[in-house]
């Protein structure tokens, strides 16, 4: 309760110093008031209520497809026909990226790159790289247009709503558009495949932590930068779930994903608040950070979230940490390759295409866990099979 | 009155009051500022100065305190380095494949990462001295070209991981009875910072880049050979850079992200610290206090729940300030 | 004492022979680039001069241009602008935000976004000429504060711009796209302003020898006041360019670009000296077509990203290396 | 402007009781200059009297600590160089001030490019940049749009001149304007200037070669160490008297005593046959114990010698000994590893470290060595010897010229050289620390050093060297025994005299230059 009050009277302190407005730190309209009974502040302008509702029902959704193969899984599809799409002989699959600027990526291009290797019928998989700028994406997707060299055009958009045009001039071009990870906001893409999505991720963190964390204990969430849609679901679907419980939110802090940032921040909330009892992160790549700041102070590590990363798993299995980790699985940079041979052979896929999103639990942690992955691997990468594994993905034999 | 550490004067004795004063006025500004900032973070937060928190804060400013150290070498020859980011990155990503986890392996991966260091600095001063390109390109290329090569070479994200004893530097301390931990990374601060700072201000060296950045003619007429000199400053800054990428990798472990944008932190810092851009004048003291006040400052920030955000535009308004002040004495002094 | 010049070694320039304004060599340089690109495009099967082809490499460039020429501009009065990567974001978020996808606003943010550039620009310009601060920190310090304040104020996708105005970033007059046509105003208005205006005049003399600029009557302050105000305009349009691309603006669209860096490197490679005094708005031109020309090339290949970062950072060091070798005379050896 | 019918002794320009001090050190002391319309007035005075000085306060470069000017009568002050070029004061500065990188019409018209509607009018800048070269007889050989970088200096003084003129100045200052000039530039410039006053224009002209002056001038103000002598007209002295006006003391006063033929010992440092750039077939002997002065005119060649032999410059031909053994110097740190010193002739930009101390700029060449004379320096002696006192915390910039060429001399007494270069040793130092540093150069050269020394002062090389060698466009016109003749050193300096004529009144008249 006192922590707004304090934030509002050192804004103000600053704001005389900068000469801007102690309102002006106000966030954007929109957004539903949440309970003020936690320091979690407003509710993010990305929060849709009922897109809230449905991934946290999707979540509980066996969904279709071999369960050995995730990639291929479905959550409720409703298909679409792409007949008019069907092409003989073989196919060059464009791809634009918008970076691999990030291990994830790495991972996922790794694995998308390898699965076009798995079908003959590909002859080309050309893919350029927008370096993780908007606008070189645009002109990325433009360009591939202009080569008109393309069977099919995948996209993974490096923001939302900045790509949308670009999308939508692909589709008029004619060219069967398939989109993943990020949408776009516009349907003209045949299918927009994705897992099913950061409400769901934010709010299985949220709920472990509830359940774990003693009563009024006192939560610190991480998070990585704002603005970023991926980012921001997971927020607010914590932030719907914290405001809820019966915890206190003590900071809710973005840490640019630097580890060191993340070590100082929690280390200024161990000097200001004695402990904590658990961390929200709403990416994995730092937790171990996290968690080894807990252990420099000579504190256990308290209830803690990461993600399929081998660092995190490695650590949460050495120091058997109480722990959860919602996945954003990279085995979904597989799905637009056969997405896009089922659209040119003519068959019918998903218009949206929900892949099942695993959550890494202790009972299923030591499946995950593969040593001779490097620390940044992303475990459910769905390509432990495939040929070139694991040294195409940095890892020893 | 200099920015630099005099040396001892050998003026005339003068009355005690007077020459109190002198010494006060003798000390570096920015000693003053991180005084004042660390009394305020004490007050809102009186557990800050405790041994064990202070020791803690102190680690996490090795890796841009000891980067700042090396830089100073630079400005002070009148050049920049603006490819120690990439450097950093460089070390924890090369030190993660090579190192790989096993404990073995240190012993001889810090020398190499250290010739590492050394050969980019050596660049680095080639490329500015002999091909004479200015420095600001030159250090530019190389952290493209660094970055570039370090992700093209372990395939976009960092492999391996670091073995504790790799680590224990920027992580883990000796254990002191009574006093907790105290961290190894703070006592590799203090052995850079002395050894830096003897460098510096009482070697023959030390005067040589001095004197190449304040004045490279009459340093060259001197005999000084300047272009050696900066690129020995280059090479300095080379290896500080590895001894922060070592403490920064010890801290934080294996990251794709570890030191992306220290080289601007660094050369911050050391604007902080009173040093010119141009050359001849700053100090390793001073560096060193302006990346704890850097660092600091932002603790303050933080403990006052300033948004993130806007901490960043403080630090920009402090920048400022700390030059428009050096700047300010310098005209006043002549 | 100027602390406003980069090189410590800009006294000595003054007995130099010119080189000349002349763009020329970058122009030659851009033909065998253009050349060499086009037949291994052709070789590989690709196909590079198709109007389509052209026009993507011509649109890829017109973000960069524009405030590559701007940053040319302060580079020639012997200044240098960090800031314009934040400027684009304010831009293009503020741009957003007024114009609320309502065609009405339109002119109402564009008139914003330009008050913004001519505010930011004179704060730079008086921070660098008044407070005596180098240009490096100076705006590296507005480019904080501008980054704190647009951080704390927005956090995403802000407003959008009517579809109108996204015809400056998808339209074209017959072959030619409404973007480049902007470009090549904005080129041509430089190039008049810099070869045909007083203020050219000065600028160039300002950047070659403040004092000698000084003792001729011009008003040296005023001058580089004036080159911000006008590289932060020519930011201001990259921002315009990018929301009408982009439909909407967000705060990390500046520096994601990496327009700060980028454009200071396509002015050297297109001949620019950091130090000052030398330079043409056409070389600039020149530069940032030879960088796109080469992505092509890069996206052609489907070389990798890191690989990329690597080749650029060599090819911006081997151009100002060839610079400085071509202006190699018979000098003090050090 | 000036319609002739205005009494003679009308004063278009004055300068009144003015004072300056640099610094503490006072270069200027209750100096009154005052010229008539349409003269051409000379300002003389040997190096350090406070000429360029006088001039940077007429102009507005310097504010004066005391004292009017007056214009037309009327009490002016000049903070800036423009409010000055408004006035109708222009000055062609000594140094040059050009743009390498600009084009000559953009150099002459900076600050005043000719307007059409918004942009600048090419087209008439080049037109007027044309007619002012053409009336320096210059516009065959400069055009308007070269790139004044690309231009030999004296083209390049000549496109200074013409900026001047440019200004259409009532008054124009012309601080040594002929020092890279060609005798055919000369006459041309003194036809214009003569044409100029004609037109009314008021010349205030600023040299030490008498020969111009009395071809040239109407009147003479004589300053001496900052303080004006007297104004006389031309017509009334002659040379000796000039002369005594501007030296005014009997030289053999001021001189320590020259070395006995058996101090002089063996040669330290030998070139033959050297060259480079504009120097050619230089041969020279320096010889322990012994003082040689090296004279010649501006633009002579005779700071470039010392940076060759310093290897600051790279020998192109010839060959170097020292100490009887052959060296290539390929830079300072060689030669000074030779045992070589050079003092350079501009302390601030290419002697001093301005924001070092005392200690470490005079410590800086022998800390610079390493490996070399790596005995103890004990600075206290060193300093000593030069004969500073105070602090050796103080930054240099604070010191007196006079003190801080002490502190470079100091640099070479702790690498221990034998050989040293003086390059203008006393330019701009008071009489007093004159002194002083002329007897620690007969002391180090009785204890064995080799020096060489340059000096535009005549008097000094002649009160000082032990052998006089004068230095010619680029290479040695001849050598003088140590009693030679201010005349007998203008004659080989300025050539044969039966060729243009320069340098005879001079000589003729066994004048001083």
């Amino acid at each position: 309760m006192r922590h707004p009050l304090r934030t509002m009277l050192a804004v103000c302190g600053a704001a005389a110093l900068l000469a801007t407005g102690c309102t002006s730190t106000a966030p954007e309209e929109g957004g539903d008031d949440g309970p003020a009974g936690s320091g979690t502040g407003q509710q993010s302008s990305f929060f849709v209520q009922a897109d809230y509702d449905e991934q946290i029902a999707q979540r509980a959704v066996t969904p279709t497809g071999p369960a050995d193969q995730p990639w291929l899984q479905a959550i409720s599809p409703q298909l679409v026909d792409t007949a008019k799409y069907k092409k003989a002989g073989k196919h060059t699959i464009c791809f634009s990226n918008a970076g691999v600027n990030n291990p994830w990526r790495v991972v996922g291009w790794t694995t998308m790159q390898a699965e076009a290797k798995l079908h003959p019928e590909i002859a080309a998989l050309t893919a350029v790289d927008a370096e993780g700028k908007d606008d070189k994406q645009i002109s990325d997707i433009d360009g591939l247009l202009a080569s008109k060299k393309c069977s099919a055009l995948i996209v993974s958009p490096n923001t939302t709503a900045a790509l949308t045009p670009a999308v939508e001039k692909a589709c008029q071009a004619g060219l069967p558009v398939i989109v993943f990870d990020r949408g776009v906001n516009t349907d003209c893409p045949v299918t927009f495949i994705h897992p099913i999505g950061g409400y769901a991720f934010g709010a299985t963190a949220a709920e472990f932590l509830t359940d774990k964390v003693k009563k009024d204990g006192k939560i610190l969430a991480l998070r990585i930068l704002p603005g970023v849609d991926v980012l921001e679901t997971r927020w607010a679907a914590a932030k719907v779930i914290f405001d809820k419980a019966d915890v206190d939110v003590v900071g809710v802090e973005f840490t640019d994903g630097d580890a060191a940032k993340v070590k100082t921040i929690v280390n200024d909330y161990l000097e200001r608040h004695g402990s904590i009892d658990g961390v929200w992160m709403d990416a994995g790549a730092t937790s171990v950070a996290a968690a080894e700041a807990f252990e420099d102070a000579g504190q256990k590590v308290p209830v803690i979230t990461g993600e399929d990363q081998q660092d995190f798993l490695r650590l949460w299995q050495e120091k058997k940490l109480t722990a959860v980790a919602p996945t954003y699985p990279t085995y979904q940079w597989r799905t637009p390759i056969v997405a896009a041979l089922d659209i040119l052979a003519g068959k019918q896929v998903p218009k949206e295409w929900v892949l099942p999103q695993p959550t890494i639990t202790e009972e299923n942690l030591g499946q995950y866990v593969l040593p001779q992955l490097p620390p940044l691997h992303y475990a459910l990468c769905g390509c432990e099979k495939m040929p070139g594994f694991p040294q195409n993905w940095g890892g020893d034999q | 009155m200099t920015v630099t550490a005099p040396p001892p004067a050998t003026a005339a004795p003068e009355r005690s009051a007077s020459r109190a004063w002198r010494l006060l006025r003798a000390v570096p500004p920015i000693w003053l500022v991180l005084a004042a900032v660390i009394v305020l973070i004490a007050w809102r937060n009186p557990t800050f100065v405790e041994p064990a928190p202070f020791l803690a804060f102190l680690r996490r400013c090795a890796p841009l305190a000891v980067l700042a150290a090396g830089q100073v070498f630079v400005i002070i020859a009148g050049e920049f380095d603006l490819s120690v980011g990439a450097l950093v990155t460089a070390v924890v990503v090369v030190a993660a494949r090579l190192s790989d986890g096993d404990a073995g392996n240190t012993w001889w991966l810090i020398p190499l990462l250290l010739a590492g260091g050394a050969l980019v600095g050596l660049v680095n001063g080639l490329v500015t001295t002999r091909l004479r390109v200015p420095s600001f390109i030159a250090t530019l290329g190389m952290l493209l070209v660094l970055s570039g090569a370090v992700f093209l070479w372990s395939g976009g994200a960092p492999r391996g991981s670091l073995a504790d004893n790799f680590r224990q530097f920027g992580r883990f301390g000796v254990e002191i009875p009574g006093l907790g931990q105290l961290p190894y990374a703070v006592l590799i601060l203090v052995a850079i910072g002395v050894g830096l700072w003897l460098l510096l201000s009482h070697t023959r060296f030390g005067h040589q880049v001095y004197a190449a950045g304040g004045n490279p003619r009459a340093a060259g007429l001197s005999g000084v050979d300047v272009r050696r000199v900066r690129t020995a400053a280059f090479v300095i800054s080379g290896l500080s850079a590895v001894v922060a990428g070592v403490l920064l990798g010890g801290f934080t472990g294996v990251t794709a992200e570890a030191g992306v944008g220290y080289e601007f932190q660094a050369i911050a810092a050391v604007v902080l610290g009173g040093a010119v851009l141009g050359g001849g004048r700053g100090s390793v003291g001073a560096a060193l206090a302006g990346a704890l006040t850097l660092q600091s400052v932002f603790t303050l920030l933080n403990l006052l729940g300033l948004a993130k955000s806007l901490r960043d535009a403080v630090q920009g308004l402090i920048i400022i300030g700390a030059a428009a002040y050096a700047a300010h004495r310098l005209r006043r002094s002549g | 004492m100027t602390t406003s010049t980069m090189s410590p070694s800009a006294p000595l320039r003054l007995a130099a022979p010119g080189t000349g304004s002349s763009s020329a060599p970058v122009w030659f340089v851009f033909g065998g680039v253009f050349a060499v690109a086009w037949l291994l495009v052709e070789l590989n099967g690709g196909q590079f001069m198709t109007v389509d082809n052209l026009q993507n490499m011509a649109v890829r460039s017109v973000a960069l241009g524009l405030v590559a020429v701007g940053q040319t501009i302060v580079l020639i009065g012997g200044s240098l602008d960090l800031s314009v990567a934040y400027m684009v974001s304010v831009t293009a978020v503020s741009a957003s935000f007024v114009m609320q996808g309502d065609p009405d606003r339109m002119a109402l943010g564009i008139a914003v976004t330009l008050a913004l550039g001519v505010g930011v620009g004179l704060v730079n310009g008086l921070v660098i000429t008044r407070l005596r601060i180098n240009a490096f920190i100076a705006t590296l310090g507005t480019s904080l504060v501008m980054s704190g304040i647009l951080n704390a104020l927005f956090t995403n996708f802000t407003g959008s711009v009517p579809r109108e105005f996204q015809a400056l970033g998808y339209n074209a007059l017959g072959p030619v796209p409404v973007a480049v046509l902007l470009l090549l105003a904005v080129v041509a208005l430089a190039w008049y302003t810099l070869r045909r205006t007083r203020f050219g005049y000065h600028l160039y003399a300002v950047g070659g020898s403040a004092e000698v600029a000084r003792l001729s009557g011009v008003r040296t302050d005023r001058v580089v006041v004036t080159a911000h105000v006008l590289c932060s305009l020519t930011a201001v349009l990259t921002g315009l360019f990018l929301v009408s691309r982009l439909r909407s603006g967000a705060p990390w669209v500046g520096p994601d670009g990496g327009y700060d860096l980028e454009s200071i490197a396509a002015a050297v490679v297109g001949g620019t000296a950091l130090a000052g005094g030398r330079g043409t708005v056409a070389g600039t031109l020149a530069g940032v077509l030879i960088l796109a020309v080469v992505d092509q090339v890069f996206n052609e290949f489907e070389v990798n990203a890191f690989l990329k970062t690597l080749i650029r950072g060599v090819i911006i060091v081997g151009a100002v290396a060839l610079y400085a070798l071509r202006n190699r005379r018979d000098e003090e050896v050090f | 402007m000036a319609d002739g019918i205005e009494p003679q002794d009308k004063i278009l320009l004055g300068m009144y009781g003015i004072d300056k001090s640099f610094l503490g050190v006072p270069v200027l002391q209750d100096v009154q200059l005052e010229c008539r319309p349409g003269e051409i007035h000379a300002v003389m005075g040997e190096n350090g009297a406070g000429k360029s000085t006088l001039m940077k306060i007429l102009v507005g470069v310097y504010q004066p600590d005391a004292g009017r000017i007056e214009l037309d009568g009327a009490p002016v002050r000049f903070h800036h160089p423009r409010q000055a070029l408004a006035a109708g004061v222009s000055i062609v500065h000594q140094e040059l001030n050009l743009l390498p990188e600009r084009t000559v019409a953009e150099n002459i018209f900076l600050g005043r490019e000719p307007r059409r509607r918004v942009g600048v009018d090419r087209t008439a800048m080049e037109r007027d940049a044309s007619r002012l070269l053409a009336a320096l007889h210059a516009d065959d050989v400069i055009s308007p749009r070269a790139l004044v970088g690309r231009l030999p200096v004296a083209q390049q003084q000549l496109v200074e001149i013409a900026k001047a003129l440019s200004f259409r100045p009532r008054v124009l200052v012309l601080d040594e304007p002929t020092a890279a000039l060609s005798p055919h530039e000369v006459d041309a410039l003194f036809d214009r200037i003569r044409r100029l006053r004609a037109d009314g224009l008021t010349v205030l002209y600023i040299s030490h070669r008498l020969k111009e002056i009395f071809d040239l001038t109407d009147r003479i103000t004589v300053l001496k160490d900052g303080r004006r002598v007297d104004t006389v007209r031309t017509a009334e002295v002659d040379t000796r008297r000039l002369v005594h006006l501007m030296v005014g003391r009997d030289l053999d006063h001021y001189y320590p005593p020259r070395a006995t033929p058996e101090r002089i010992g063996e040669v330290r440092l030998s070139v033959r046959g050297a060259g480079a750039g504009m120097l050619h077939d230089i041969d020279l002997d320096l010889r322990s114990g012994e003082i040689v002065g090296l004279a010649g005119l501006a633009g002579s060649g005779r700071t470039e010698l010392a940076r060759l032999l310093f290897g600051a410059t790279r020998m192109a031909t010839g060959r170097l000994e020292v100490d009887g053994r052959a060296r290539r110097l390929r830079s300072p740190r060689q030669a000074i590893r030779c045992g070589i010193g050079l003092l350079t002739e501009d302390r601030k930009s290419e002697g001093l470290v301005l924001q070092l101390s005392v200690r470490d700029n005079s410590l800086l060449a022998v800390r610079a060595l390493g490996r070399g004379p790596t005995r103890r320096v004990g600075l206290g002696a060193l300093l000593d010897r030069v004969d500073l006192r105070g602090s050796t915390a103080r930054e240099v910039r604070y010191l007196s010229g006079g003190n801080q060429q002490k502190v470079v001399l100091a640099r070479w007494l702790a690498t221990g050289a034998r050989v040293l270069i003086f390059d203008e040793p006393t330019r701009g130092i008071d009489v007093g620390a004159k002194a002083s540093i002329h007897e620690l150069m007969r002391e180090l050269a009785e204890a064995g050093a080799a020096i060489l020394m340059i000096s535009s002062e005549l008097p000094e090389v002649i009160g000082m060297a032990d052998r006089i060698v004068v230095l010619r466009q680029g290479t040695v016109a001849g050598v003088l025994p140590a009693d030679a003749s201010e005349a007998e050193i203008m004659l080989l300096a300025t050539g044969e005299p039966d060729r243009s004529g320069v340098g005879v009144g001079a000589v003729a008249d066994g004048g001083a230059a």
